[in-house]
């Protein structure tokens, strides 16, 4: 059960037109490595489901510059101008999610929900095409668990099952993606033996991890 | 007023409004001053919706580390006390009115409360981040705006722009005065005393309101 | 700001009649102290949500034994015999929930979502009476937040702003009723300064936290 | 056999079902008994729904732990690699597939891969714990148990107790042979060799079909 592997081999287990969660909050916590080796890959067709589409030059936003994805699902895109373009001339879908309810359909696509009942976004262009539930008296929008085909996902530290640290605001939506994707692949900067972490300190189990990648240090 | 001036005047009135023990989460440009002028001894924590509670300010060159940084990936500090969490959790603590007060710009802002902030369609499309949730699951919003864009009216009868949330504000807090959003509509509460009942209504698209107890804006 | 107050004045805020949730799985990380007083101070009418009435003498089942409970939501009660017997002679109302249901019913309560969408239980008696709700063609069965007055809850170490950390199993329903009840009140092992936890290795933030008791030794 | 020998047979017998890297979730009971068997050097991860992965044996006296338990409140120890969580993450993993096989007792189980293991109205209602979401969740279940109940059966045309769940049972182990829940109904696939077909279907209710390669049910 190695579940350690090359970024080379790790990423060429996304194959065209799959659905990628990447993990990451404006590139803090996104697999830099993975994502570089993506860009060689030259992997098209892509859905990207990440919290935003990063800045031109760091994060998932240098996937977006070389127009590896045909769909992008995200809250923010408004630090990477390039994704706004993208999708004013209709190049890419772009769907603007509020953030608690992409992390949390991300949740419910991995932990086995049939949805998100939420207020927000009620009222707003969010709500437009969507089902709404009525819980006493209250209404609530529906909103849907969102897989992907590959989680590509960032830690600080990982042992060699896949058990996951994180440090500061690295944590974000990695530990949730982890649970969501078929096949999950962590990036570390950091890899350690298998009983070397505090089980009291494991932020994100390596029960859902598939092939873990040495990140080494962290790169824009 | 020149920009800077208007900005911390609004930013100081704000900090006002911040009560001893509030966990408090600030939206990114004039909103974060308000971080600047919390007084009177009062223990705030702020929240940062990427993951964490506890925000402090912006890093010594010694203190610098790259994964603590804000909603907007600018380096930040944590205070002692703080701790940080993923983002299911960040939301949980928004959506479930955990956050006693958040205070955010916006681009129009109208009578009933609602508020757009995250788009002009067919030319700014940024995308709402995590502004409507904070909008929608903090106990109290708290618009922190200058009162006109260039001489156009923000604060308005019906928001022509996309909503970020409906019927959520509070209180709009801008350099001519404060005004609470009522079931009434909206009530002027304080004034600058640089202008006039009139000058505020002038830039002001909905009938105001005039409280009874109405007072000079002080920060 | 001092959230530190003896276990009589904490577990005074209790009022007949509350809804009073309590962590612990069969008594492993359960507030004991807390319970103890609770049956000295004889407040009664309260509704249990926990997820089991535990052993007639260790956890909430020594409430039970004394009648304080006029209802009884959890997932289990047959380490408790008296439960069952006051359920049979409708003494005590006894709704059974199961247990992946109930933890995420009380994270919508404290997370503000509308209810849970769930598999668990569609075609058995839990379905009773309650809303379904069709996505993608996929039938869910719809249960309801739970909120409590009061959580009475426990943890293996905090600091003075309420900030905890949990040794073993004992974290269980505990992080979840901490962010699901108007007053939230945690007992404590060991109670430590501010600044003294790894913000990254909290397990369940201080901002939830209303009153501090300190527990001391575990007591049976 | 003898009640323990018939347990222990039977144990063994779903011990094979486990493959390498497989994430398990044993019930109380005679579930138990199979990690006791688990061979061949297959890395098996055992969950505990009270939150945890990597359940290791009883523990040592010096290794006991108050607070490391099984979901019987039983002492037992975390193994190299294993991780605590809480609750909402314990039923995130068993509720979104992440258990590859759990096995449970029954007080009856049908031809639908129904399965009633949680109450006898008016008698005993212990309620189902975590087991609704387990049999739900799990991407396959098994159940292990004594083919009949002092001789009275327990492998139904329809269970006539409460049920836990619906349409959810894969296979059942029991001391007489290996049962396969199918489209089309029960598929005898193993027979312990102390039986007869006949002697098999005498002890189930639903016709059984044969299958081609019955094999002997082997430990």
């Amino acid at each position: 059960m190695n579940k350690i592997v090359s970024i080379e081999e790790a990423v060429s287990k996304i194959k065209e037109n799959d659905v990628l969660l990447v993990g990451g909050f404006l590139g803090v916590g996104s697999p830099h490595h993975c994502i570089d080796e993506l860009i060689k890959q030259k992997t098209t067709g892509l859905t990207l489901v990440c919290n935003d589409s990063g800045f031109p030059e760091i994060g998932v936003g240098k996937l977006v510059m070389t127009k590896q994805f045909s769909k992008v699902i995200a809250s923010h895109i408004g630090t990477n101008k390039e994704t706004g373009r993208q999708m004013m001339e209709k190049e890419t879908i772009v769907e603007l999610v509020p953030q608690g309810t992409l992390v949390e359909q991300i949740r419910a696509g991995g932990y086995g929900l049939g949805g998100v009942l939420t207020k927000t976004g009620l009222g707003t262009k969010v709500e437009e095409g969507k089902q709404t539930v009525v819980v006493d008296g209250e209404t609530y929008l529906l909103e849907k668990p969102i897989r992907g085909n590959v989680a590509l996902i960032y830690a600080n530290k990982v042992d060699k099952f896949g058990n996951m640290q994180f440090h500061g605001a690295a944590r974000n939506f990695n530990t949730l993606m982890a649970s969501a994707a078929d096949l999950v692949i962590v990036e570390a900067d950091e890899i350690v033996e298998v009983g070397d972490l505090d089980p009291d300190f494991i932020h994100c189990p390596g029960i859902f991890v598939d092939y873990i990648v040495n990140g080494g240090a962290i790169r824009g | 007023m020149d920009k800077e001036i208007i900005q911390q005047f609004i930013a100081k009135r704000v900090a006002k409004e911040l009560k001893d023990g509030d966990v408090v989460n600030l939206g990114i440009g004039l909103p974060t001053l308000v971080a600047n002028y919390v007084n009177d001894g009062k223990v705030i924590t702020f929240q940062s919706e990427n993951g964490f509670v506890g925000l402090g300010p912006t890093p010594t060159e010694e203190q610098f580390d790259p994964f603590i940084t804000n909603a907007g990936a600018k380096p930040v500090t944590i205070l002692p006390g703080g701790a940080f969490f993923d983002s299911a959790m960040s939301f949980g603590i928004i959506r479930g009115g955990h956050v006693d007060l958040t205070v955010l710009g916006a681009l129009q802002v109208d009578a009933k409360g609602n508020i757009a902030n995250y788009m002009i369609p067919g030319k700014m499309v940024p995308g709402m981040g995590g502004a409507m949730d904070l909008i929608s699951g903090a106990k109290k919003v708290v618009v922190a705006m200058e009162h006109t864009a260039k001489g156009s009216l923000k604060i308005l009868n019906d928001c022509s722009l996309p909503l970020t949330a409906v019927n959520q504000v509070n209180l709009i807090v801008t350099e001519m005065g404060v005004i609470e959003v009522s079931e009434d509509g909206l009530i002027l509460k304080e004034i600058n005393p640089e202008f006039t009942v009139e000058e505020v209504q002038k830039f002001t698209e909905p009938k105001l309101i005039i409280s009874e107890q109405l007072k000079m804006m002080e920060v």
